[in-house]
């Protein structure tokens, strides 16, 4: 090789200093007493580097730069030859930072596609390559002993989210979950979620139903209005408690709540609202008695009470 | 038998040749251009000190000359060249991830035209009693190495083009 | 095993009979004198079986059906017990057709994926899976002569098309393609085409834009355009022609074209056209003097001309 650049380390600490040495050996055949190595990063010419010639006749060159600024950059080794300046190896010069610690790590279970998703913020950027892993086991107590492993979830490149499939779950055995950052200046884990995936089940709002007129029901009350609602199909095998709210589409009244609805009903009756007016009525509904997370409100089912 | 000098070649043969030609220059100005973007490495004129160390061979065209124009002379150095710049494009494999597509579809053409110089020669006679074989080749040591012989042999490879283009159009010239 | 069907064929041409015999083995222990061994297509009986003890003892049914109307259908192998029928064996029949020839194949090399893309038409449904390959090779002469092959390209389940990429391709050589289509009845293979890729690219028409007034260009006469256009970028190696149409924007007149035209110009007078009218260009290039295709009209230019 006619030249070759060595570094002290391939990747620093963002202004760390950084020290190279490139040896220019004889087969370069064009060198003499005069032969000066010049060092380049980027662009620019860098002062400082100090030149001396090995015993076996090979010409060396050490530079530090005191502080790396740059995340990336090019450092050239060069020889004056005739009257041009030529580049004989470079080195890609990296710098940047341990990865931050992740945090907001969070999972929801996806019942469609049965998998636990968890996402979590990567923290600012640390200029280098950095591999997260959302790791995790399972565990009889409260995540303090690991019982037996899971596999590895590896992200899509950039992604700050993974989902671990169905095989690798025991939907209600408690899990500890974390994720763990690594690039080439170290290693950092977030906080240790423990928790037991169908208690952290996703759930889609219900949906609503008008009901019409039908000869066995008697036609509503002035001020009423009839419906009925069904929870999502992937989740009828949960119980549920759900709420409905509702106020009238025009003005600024705002929200009146009704709690504590069962999760499937094939007809309700809603009361003490202002006849001849038009509502919008929205529901959504929470694993109940056992632990779980609220849907988002299910989209406006609007209906009109009859007059007095 | 050497031949005279266009009469002997195909129209159809040598237009096909022109528009190799001008792909070949395309592809090569890109890995130019992307050399230069991606790694800094704008100036052959930089590297020739590495250049002579690596020991990258030159391919000629003397009998292409249009003073000293021989055809058959001229179709095998063309031939040979463009065979000598195959096994130069094989051996900067694993240049760069960016740059492999490119340099992927430089060999493809660059073999694709020596492919058909050869069949032309085989048309007419004229081609060597053997299919020719690939002299020693640079070993690139480094990704730099790579890079900086990408640089080299394109600059080499868009010299060489010229020349060709000039003879071909000479050639095709009614 | 309790009770086994085999059957004269797996797959059958449609309206063909089909035999099938059902051994019922010892271990099912209830077989007695009186057993029966009863048939179903999918939930209909069939008569017509006859039925066998074998010296082992073991009790063996063979049915006949005449004509497998249906492509796909299963047949089910029974036993009378207590008073429910019990199945012991299942088996599904196929009937269908021999692959039709596939027809209308061409071919065009797209100069953006570098590939050479083929589209055929299958033919009729033949009810049974059948899978099309693109085979092809390369050739010196007219395709006659077979120089090397080219490995099959496969296309997407259900697909009618299928791309060779570049590195498999020598532009300028002729290549044999035909499709093969095959599934358990037969095979077919489409007639050959023989063509050179680059005699097949698909050009993109060119851009053609408006020339503004400018300092050196003396202002257009009336009733006279200006314009410039380039072919398409990935084809500028390739010496095309080009045509341009014109007609005015309103109006029935129908177009009026210009051909031979440069593939590409930086200045273009259109005259001999009536004065402040709006005007629709289009302009098309195919490969010239080696042989190409035409590319679609170009998007419309809308230019007016100035007043007398």
């Amino acid at each position: 090789q006619c030249g070759h650049i060595s570094l002290s380390a391939p990747i620093v600490r963002l202004g760390d200093p950084i020290t190279a040495s490139c040896i220019i050996s004889q087969n370069c055949s064009h060198l003499d007493s005069e032969s000066h190595i010049v060092w380049k990063l980027e662009a620019e010419l860098q002062p400082g580097e100090r030149q001396q010639y090995l015993p076996n006749g090979t010409l060396q060159s050490t530079i530090t730069l005191p502080h790396l600024n740059r995340s990336r950059a090019l450092l050239s080794c060069c020889l004056h030859w005739g009257n041009s300046l030529q580049i004989l190896d470079q080195a890609e010069l990296q710098a940047g930072y341990p990865p931050a610690t992740p945090h907001n790590l969070s999972c929801l279970m996806n019942l469609t596609t049965n998998s636990l998703t968890c996402q979590w913020e990567p923290g600012p950027n640390n200029h280098l390559s950095t591999n997260f892993t959302l790791k995790s086991f399972r565990s009889r107590g409260n995540c303090q002993s690991q019982e037996d492993s899971i596999p590895d979830c590896v992200p899509e490149d950039g992604q700050s989210h993974c989902s671990i499939p169905r095989k690798h779950l025991q939907l209600y055995q408690n899990m500890g979950i974390w994720v763990q950052a690594k690039n080439a200046l170290g290693t950092s884990v977030s906080p240790k979620l423990c928790l037991v995936p169908m208690d952290v089940v996703k759930l889609e709002p219900p949906t609503l139903w008008a009901l019409g007129p039908s000869p066995e029901l008697a036609p509503p009350q002035p001020g009423c209005l009839r419906l009925r609602w069904e929870t999502w199909k992937p989740s009828l095998h949960i119980d549920q408690k759900c709420e409905l709210r509702h106020q009238p589409r025009l003005g600024e009244a705002s929200w009146d709540l009704v709690g504590a609805l069962p999760s499937r009903t094939l007809q309700y009756e809603l009361c003490r609202l202002r006849p001849s007016t038009a509502y919008a009525l929205q529901m959504r509904c929470t694993r109940w008695r056992l632990p779980g997370h609220w849907s988002n409100w299910s989209p406006s089912l609007e209906l009109t009470t009859t007059q007095r | 038998t050497p031949l005279g000098p266009a009469s002997s070649l195909p129209q159809s043969f040598l237009l096909k040749c022109l528009e190799q030609v001008r792909k070949i220059q395309a592809d090569g100005a890109d890995l130019q251009e992307r050399l230069c973007t991606t790694h800094k490495l704008c100036h052959p004129e930089e590297l020739v000190l590495l250049g002579h160390s690596l020991g990258i061979p030159q391919a000629s065209l003397s009998s292409c000359s249009s003073q000293t124009l021989q055809l058959t002379g001229c179709l095998r150095q063309l031939h040979g060249g463009l065979f000598l710049f195959q096994g130069l494009l094989q051996a900067l494999a694993g240049i760069s991830p960016e740059l492999a597509p490119t340099l992927d579809i430089l060999q493809l053409d660059v073999t694709d035209f020596a492919t058909n110089i050869w069949l032309q020669m085989e048309d007419l006679g004229v081609a060597p009693a053997v299919q020719p074989t690939q002299g020693p080749m640079p070993t690139f040591t480094s990704a730099f190495q790579r890079r900086a012989g990408g640089v080299l042999v394109a600059s080499k490879l868009q010299s060489f083009l010229e020349l060709a283009y000039r003879v071909l159009r000479y050639l095709a010239e009614p």
